[in-house]
């Protein structure tokens, strides 16, 4: 008779990564759908080339590494990665970019680090910006929300102007835009920026067609959609509730305060919140455990601090959207923050 | 062209004043021992077994802090070539005399002694470099389990063979948690 | 090796002031946004390095040990003025670009870490011939930085040569490609950390390929046993 | 006691050290200083060159310097062009305040009928890729305005077409050209009413 | 304010930090009452059973023991003794697998049982409060009751504790799944445990008594609530199931809101803690005068067609129980001591139950899965939300894996109380605990280590020291009697002459230089003649194989230079019985024999050596020694034990004048 030794404790909770990966891919889905719904296929295109890309990235870094590749795919770590690289990209980006910023997000900002659980940045959000700052043309380059759109796309323009540059009918991405005349980017606080910086008021803004929702066409949609999702997640306690709450109450106050003192100069409070990225970032970028803060203080400290470079960014920083390198600058600060605030251990006395 | 003269000027009595600063901090603050050495000491394990090719642990620890390889100790093995890297501030390297990949925790090992081979030559006493061998001429010998180091310097002088060195067995209460545990375990 | 030989290796590939010691990384990483930025640096630093190898040799023995590092950086600070000064005269479009990195050049620890390790303790000769290869071993790592970051983000080549060696340089411009779009990471700070990290990897992945075969060469050195105790 | 010999010996030997060396950078300051000098105003005529024709002038432009106060209330050098003591061109050192990242140096060139000449951008802190445009090594959209007059007339098409302007920007940014047009129309606007910016002294210069 | 004792009465209960929810699965092992089990043939009784020394074995090989007679005799602090555990002969008293994670083997006696079950003198007391706390105590110790919750603290211990308690908890939680043992108890003894608690009450004095037991055993806390009737200063508490709640801090935590200081107990907060096991085992032991040699043991798992719980004799091979519960072997099977969060795997059905064996668990595959392969860590941070002690499971991890030990107790690893709640929610299945296992074992070991390597280190220089006194000595001496040379040569007429004078001193400086004797000595000619010398006393033992006394020939030479009254801190190696005889049995037999009675001689010797002052007449030690030696030997064994165990007390000594 032989017996199998074991360490204790000898049970498991039946929660293993892949499925944890798996569920917050799941949570993403009512926001990939609004996405579709509002920006059309080049979002799903965007996904399947950022996705593929970033699993091959990882398969080959991981049999470069001599280890098991089959395995490690099946955490779905990457599979995410590329997920949340894919929806960040403006649906009618070359197809080159996706591929470029998984590789480079599963390459050198995880795989480089050691693989998964090692990472100091969060990979999808590190390739974003790479992206951002090497093409800024081409990731700037939103085309307007269908629905304001006069000249309708069709699959086949988009997957043709996504792998070749063109439309079927021989437009480029920059003609389609040029006729869109006023509706240059896709976040709506860029739109204010770049108003506000025209020496133009909060409120002259709003008149714009961009904002006849009050919040810019489809970013209110997709936000909410993202925020529930977000709110399944939590619910589920697959993510924390701190770092949202701490990131989109932090947000809310600084721009309601402003608001409040200078309501031409900045924009309101709701904008902030629901716009841009602010749900996709509070639930899903900023909750990544690897590249977060993981104790319970730390976390409240985490979400405020990327709130706080959210909003300095998006007011004096020089790319339309902050999310992403409030998201890099805060994952930086992580170890110190949680060096920080480790918690009192039993039996210790507090100090 | 005088400003050119000031500045020299300026320079040179600053220089002078910091020199003569320094001059006398170094008289003043000597150090005269050097504490790295005691450090280094503090991590070899001090089994004074020579292997290093030094008399002993100290000497060692002296030719090491005067720069000499920190790979040289078998006994201590690679954990103590990993602190001795973090200290120097210099790259762990693998154990002299051994491949990159072969690098195994040393056994540690206890001498004994065959006592009814033993002849009572004293020649393990001499031998011994921490007093762990008692007895007497042409009396058995015997080690003290608990001072042995493990260092095999007796093992060498003994005419007739008679001392062995063997691995510790592990006890429940010096028993550790391996990490490696074998997974099924054959019983009877 | 001879010792020339074994200061050439240690300065070029094996002790690489910038690959190995990863000294002066705020002008290496601040000007090699192309090859000839790269060059004009690296060859100021060369000229640096050898001058303040050569003079701390010189004047090694008559200096005691408590004011060495104050005139060693007295020698550099000088020097590097000096070179400041040149190039600013000869070189003046160069060093507009290169801009505030020149004086940085007295903070290149790499320098002074030569002096301390090298120079004042050994003769004129190696000295000098330690310098020029440490000099050596750091240009050629900002030439290759500047070309990666030249030819990612720029895709050329040797642009701006005219400002090293005159306006007739200019055909010396090589584009290699020209996309729509630039790499622009490359060309940006963080671009310079990340090809860096890379170089120093496949630096580090080429030594471990060599001492693999090396080592099944080489026999391992066998220690001497000292005898602790007398054997009697 | 203390022993006092080998403290001095150190405070002689820094001394000696400190004038050797300052004397030595001393020496080559003195031998590089005039070439210095020149090769500094080689470096304004030769970014004035490529603005103005150099058949315009043929006096020591880099010394024929004004500073004056300009319209946005700063210090701004204004480098006069002539030809055989004719007047012929002002090269005027203007800021755009309001870039997409702050404030972009401008370098603009004005015939003496207030024709623009041309202009240069001297120091931007642009987004790469997207405001880095108005440079002349990335796009040559800053050399469109050579040529061109600014007039009470015409100055309400001075912007870019968006905003019911003549001008183009370019792909991805708005905001920079707009600065960049706005500054040049300012600047042009407010040197035709300047009378003295030939006759005054000159006051600046290398 | 109110009192913690009055907040506690009016029902006010603390929550700890963290926890976990596994699965329960305890109906299967409660359907039936607790079952006495037929006597197994042979009993395992492991001689160390609790946290402490081992205590004195009392018995020999052929003895015949009665069931609750005592096995061994407690000498020291922090030891307890063990009972037989049924009537029979000691068969052997050797190495046996004991219940321990590492499988190893430990002294066990063995007893073969001869069926009687025949008691030995009991001796019960029906009122104990005529007893005095002393006596108490002393009958707790003698009967070898302890803590049977997890780690067998000696119970005796905690009362012999001269602090004030306010709480007196008794741990009725039982929080792991699958283990009934204490609930099956509660529900069947109640009377007797209150008992129990009574007794604990009478040497603690508390101001109130807590019966913790954890709402998933409603039986239980009715059964102890009917116990526990008209006795105010007894409270039953349900409290909130939740792991691990029956563990010692955090169940104070639950009742009391305080926390035991970090390198504390309990008494330092006022509180002392029992389990309901220890308290019926007390009332068992004062009351009937029945040492612990039974416990309730749960049998459970799928793998058992008969779960439940039994009353089983300490010493019980676990083969016999997997019988008795009708155990199916599955594939790779896996019999886990303890629950399935803390419990260890046997390597060895042999193995016996011991005085903290509360449960014999055998999954199925599908219950407890066994660990799949352990993945990356991805920070989610699901451990530290699970750590009942709020430490940082992840860090700890890291600082553990990468041998950072210093950083890892930074992270306060060591008071990790090993619960497994961070490894059970972990999603990448890393076996966080077992990291934590190695890292504490690698400090130990570490701190071990260089304890040893100063005093290596404090030996070498001290015996350099005294090579370098003896050499100058040497020095002196030779310089000496130069000088009484030339002294003498001075006084000679003849030294007049200068030439001369030179000469003797030139003479008598070379003999100064010269190196001393032994070092001139050529170590091969002195080898051969020691191999010689070795060869010959071979052959002259052979010859006089039969008489042993030939030992007082040899005398004694106690010019031993290493005679350092300071570091004789001997033991006796048994190595002398392993070494391999190189000539016949008999020869061998001889050589051994005369090795001991040398290495005794040499001990006493060394014992007296070192109680005696380092300057004591050489002389006389050497006449009493060869008295020894010729007149005792006889009683060597005698003398060598008396050797060792003057020897232990000595160091003993040392260690406590440290």
């Amino acid at each position: 008779m032989s017996f199998r030794v074991a360490s204790s404790p000898h049970g498991h909770i039946q929660r293993k990564t892949s499925n944890v990966m798996l569920a917050v891919a799941l949570a993403c889905l009512p926001g990939i759908a609004t996405q579709v719904w509002y920006f059309g296929f080049g979002v799903l295109i965007q996904l399947v080339l950022a996705i593929s890309a970033a699993m091959l990235a990882e398969a080959i870094c991981i049999r470069q590494r001599e280890r098991n590749a089959l395995l490690t795919l099946k955490d779905n770590s990457a599979l995410l990665t590329g997920l949340l690289l894919g929806l960040s990209l403006p649906p009618l980006a070359p197809w080159w970019i996706a591929i470029i910023g998984s590789v480079f997000a599963i390459v050198l900002v995880k795989q480089v680090y050691g693989g998964l659980g090692q990472n100091l940045f969060n990979p999808a959000m590190a390739g974003y910006v790479v992206l951002l700052v090497s093409f800024p043309l081409s990731m700037t380059l939103w085309l307007p929300p269908l629905q304001l759109v006069e000249y309708q796309l069709t699959f086949t323009d988009t997957i043709m102007l996504i792998f070749t540059g063109y439309s079927e009918t021989g437009y480029s991405l920059a003609q389609l835009r040029v006729d869109l005349d006023g509706f240059t980017m896709a976040t709506p606080l860029d739109t204010v920026k770049t108003a506000l910086t025209n020496q133009q008021t909060y409120s002259e803004i709003l008149t714009g067609k961009v904002f006849s929702d009050g919040y810019g066409i489809a970013w209110f949609p997709v936000n909410l959609a993202y925020l529930v999702g977000g709110l399944w997640l939590v619910q589920q306690k697959i993510i924390s509730w701190r770092i949202p709450t701490a990131f989109l109450v932090t947000l809310f106050t600084l721009s309601f305060i402003t608001h409040i003192i200078s309501p031409d100069g900045s924009a309101s409070a709701m904008l902030h919140v629901f716009s841009g990225a602010s749900m996709f970032g509070a639930f899903f970028i900023l909750t990544d455990p690897v590249s977060a803060s993981t104790t319970a203080k730390g976390k409240i400290i985490f979400g405020i601090l990327a709130a706080v470079l959210v909003y300095l960014i998006r007011n004096w920083g020089g790319y339309p959207d902050a999310v992403a390198f409030a998201v890099l600058l805060a994952n930086m600060c992580v170890p110190l923050i949680d060096y920080y605030t480790k918690p009192r251990t039993y039996g210790h006395v507090s100090g | 062209m005088t400003i050119l003269i000031y500045s020299l000027l300026a320079l040179g009595i600053i220089a002078l004043i910091f020199g003569a600063i320094l001059g006398y901090a170094n008289i003043k603050f000597k150090v005269e021992s050097d504490p790295l050495v005691d450090q280094i000491d503090e991590i070899l394990p001090q089994t004074q077994c020579g292997q290093c090719g030094y008399p002993g642990c100290k000497p060692y620890a002296e030719a090491i802090a005067n720069g000499d390889d920190i790979n040289k100790c078998p006994p201590g093995g690679d954990a103590t070539i990993q602190k001795l890297a973090d200290m120097m501030g210099v790259e762990a390297k693998p154990l002299a005399g051994t491949e990159g990949d072969d690098v195994q925790e040393p056994v540690k090992t206890v001498a004994y002694i065959r006592e009814d081979e033993c002849i009572g030559c004293t020649k393990c006493i001499q031998a011994c470099p921490v007093d762990a061998i008692v007895g007497a001429a042409k009396h058995m010998h015997t080690v003290i389990e608990d001072e042995c180091t493990g260092c095999d310097l007796c093992v060498e002088p003994c005419p007739v063979d008679c001392i062995d060195m063997l691995p510790v067995q592990p006890k429940p209460d010096t028993w550790r948690w391996q990490l490696q545990a074998i997974p099924v375990k054959q019983i009877n | 090796m001879t010792p020339l030989q074994d200061i050439s290796w240690q300065g070029i590939w094996k002790n690489n002031p910038a690959l190995v010691q990863m000294l002066g990384l705020c002008p290496l990483l601040a000007v090699t946004n192309t090859v000839i930025n790269g060059l004009g640096l690296g060859i100021a630093t060369l000229f640096v390095l050898l001058g303040s190898n050569i003079t701390v040799s010189v004047v090694r023995n008559w200096i005691p040990n408590e004011i060495r590092i104050p005139v060693f950086v007295m020698v550099i600070a000088s020097l590097v003025t000096i070179v400041q000064l040149l190039m600013n005269a000869y070189t003046y479009q160069l060093y507009q670009t290169l801009g505030i990195f020149i004086p940085l050049i007295v903070t290149n620890c790499a320098i002074i870490g030569r002096a301390e390790a090298f120079a004042s303790k050994n003769s004129v000769g190696l000295a000098a011939y330690d310098g020029l290869m440490m000099g050596l071993g750091f240009l050629l790592v900002l030439v290759v930085l500047g070309a990666v970051r030249e030819l990612l983000g720029s895709g050329t080549l040797f642009a701006g040569a005219e400002l090293l060696v005159g306006d007739n340089a200019k055909t010396l411009t090589w584009v290699v490609f020209q996309p729509d779009e630039n790499f622009l990471v490359a060309i940006l700070p963080p671009g310079a950390f990340i090809i860096m990290g890379l170089l120093i990897a496949l630096k580090n992945k080429y030594d471990k390929r060599i001492e693999h075969i090396v080592v099944g060469e080489q026999e391992k050195t066998k220690i001497e046993r000292a005898r602790v105790t007398l054997e009697s | 006691m203390l022993d006092i010999k080998p403290i001095s010996k150190a405070s002689g030997i820094l001394a000696l050290f400190a004038i050797c060396t300052t004397g030595l950078v001393a020496l080559t300051h003195i031998q590089t200083k005039d070439k210095i000098a020149s090769e500094k105003e080689r470096a304004i005529v030769r970014t004035i060159s490529q603005i103005v024709p150099p058949d315009l002038y043929n006096n020591q432009i880099a010394q024929d310097c004004l500073m004056v106060e300009n319209h946005q209330g700063t210090q701004s050098r204004i480098f006069r062009a002539r030809l055989n003591e004719n007047n012929t061109a002002l090269i005027i050192e203007t800021i755009a305040p309001n870039g997409y990242n702050g404030r972009i140096e401008l370098l603009v060139a004005l015939a003496k009928d207030h024709q623009i000449l041309g202009v240069r951008t001297t120091a931007h802190n642009e987004t790469p890729g997207l405001g880095d445009k108005i440079e002349v090594t990335k796009s040559n959209w800053i050399e469109h305005f050579a040529g061109l007059y600014v007039t009470a007339e015409n100055s309400k098409k001075w912007a870019v077409r968006k905003d019911g302007g003549t001008f183009d920007g370019f792909t991805g940014a708005t905001i920079t050209p707009r600065a960049v047009i706005k500054a040049i129309k300012e600047t042009t606007l407010w040197a035709a009413e300047q009378e003295s910016l030939f006759s005054a002294k000159s006051n600046c210069g290398a | 304010m109110e009192s913690l004792v009055e907040k506690i009465k009016s029902g006010y209960m603390w929550d700890f930090p963290g926890g976990v929810f596994p699965p329960e699965r305890k109906k299967m092992s409660l359907r039936d009452p607790i079952q006495q089990l037929p006597l197994p043939s042979r009993f395992y009784v492991t001689v160390k059973q609790h946290i402490g020394e081992k205590a004195k074995i009392s018995v020999a090989v052929g003895d015949k023991v009665l069931k609750g007679q005592a096995l061994t005799q407690v000498q020291g602090p922090m030891q307890l003794p063990v009972h037989a555990p049924t009537s029979g002969i000691v068969e052997s008293i050797t190495d046996h697998p004991i219940p321990h994670p590492s499988g190893l083997n430990d002294q066990t006696i063995i007893i073969t049982a001869d069926g009687n079950d025949e008691w030995c003198l009991k001796q019960p007391t029906i009122n104990y409060l005529t007893l005095s706390k002393v006596e108490i105590v002393d009958k707790l110790k003698a009967l070898g009751v302890a803590g049977l919750g997890g780690a067998a603290f000696p119970t005796y211990v905690k009362h012999s504790n001269s602090q004030p308690v306010e709480v007196l908890i008794i741990n009725g939680v039982e929080c792991e799944p699958y283990i009934t043992s204490d609930d099956a108890l509660m529900q069947a003894y109640a009377a007797e445990i209150v008992s129990g608690i009574e007794i604990f009450t009478h040497l603690l004095k508390p101001e109130v008594v807590v019966i913790a037991i954890e709402n998933n055993k409603p039986k239980a806390i009715q059964a102890m609530e009917q116990a526990c009737a008209g006795k105010t200063q007894f409270i039953v508490r349900a409290i909130p199931t939740k792991y691990p709640a029956g563990g010692e801090k955090q169940l104070i935590q639950v009742v009391t809101g305080k926390e035991v200081p970090s390198g504390g107990i309990p008494a330092d907060i006022r509180v002392v803690t029992q389990n309901i096991g220890t308290a019926y085992a007390a009332y068992k032991a004062i009351v009937h005068g029945e040492p612990l040699i039974e416990r309730v043991v749960t049998l459970t798992g799928e793998q058992f067609k008969k779960p439940g719980n039994r009353w089983v004799r300490i010493g019980t091979p676990v083969e016999f129980l997997l019988k008795q519960g009708e155990y199916q072997q599955s594939k790779t099977p896996r019999i886990i001591m303890g629950g399935p969060m803390m419990g260890f795997t046997l390597h060895n059905a042999q193995t016996p139950i011991g005085k903290i064996s509360n449960c014999i668990l055998a999954p199925s595959e599908t219950e407890l899965p066994p660990a799949t392969n352990e993945q990356a860590c991805i920070r989610c941070g699901f451990c530290a939300d699970a750590c009942p002690a709020s430490l940082l499971p992840q860090q700890l991890y890291w600082h553990s894996k990468a041998k950072e030990y210093e950083k890892a107790q930074s992270y306060k690893l060591f008071d990790c109380i090993e619960c497994g709640a961070c490894a059970y929610v972990c999603p990448s299945e890393i076996p966080l605990v077992q990291y934590y296992r190695v890292a504490k074992s690698n400090i130990r070991l570490q701190q071990a280590e260089h304890e040893k390597a100063e005093k290596a280190k404090e030996r070498f220089n001290a015996r350099n020291e005294r090579l370098e006194r003896e050499k100058q000595e040497r020095l002196e001496k030779h310089k000496q009697a130069a000088e009484a040379r030339k002294a003498a040569m001075s006084q000679d007429p003849s030294a007049q002459d200068k030439v001369a004078a030179a000469l003797a001193r030139a003479k008598a400086k070379k003999q100064t230089d010269a190196p001393s004797p032994e070092t001139k000595a050529n170590p091969k000619q002195s080898a051969a003649a020691a191999i010689a010398r070795a060869k010959a006393k071979k052959a002259k033992a052979q010859a006089q194989a039969q008489a042993e006394t030939n030992i007082s020939q040899n005398e004694p030479n106690v010019e031993n230079t290493k005679l350092d009254a300071n570091t004789q801190n001997l033991e006796p190696t048994e190595k002398t019985n392993d070494a391999p005889a190189n000539s016949a049995a008999d020869k061998a037999k001889a050589a051994i024999a005369r090795a001991k009675a040398k290495k005794a001689a040499k001990m006493k010797q060394d014992e007296q050596a070192s109680i005696a002052s380092s300057k004591h007449d050489r002389q006389q030690e050497k006449q009493q020694e060869t008295s020894h030696l010729t007149n005792n030997q006889d009683d060597k064994e005698a003398r060598i034990k008396a050797a060792i165990a003057k020897a232990k007390a000595k160091r003993k000594q040392l260690g406590e004048d440290k």
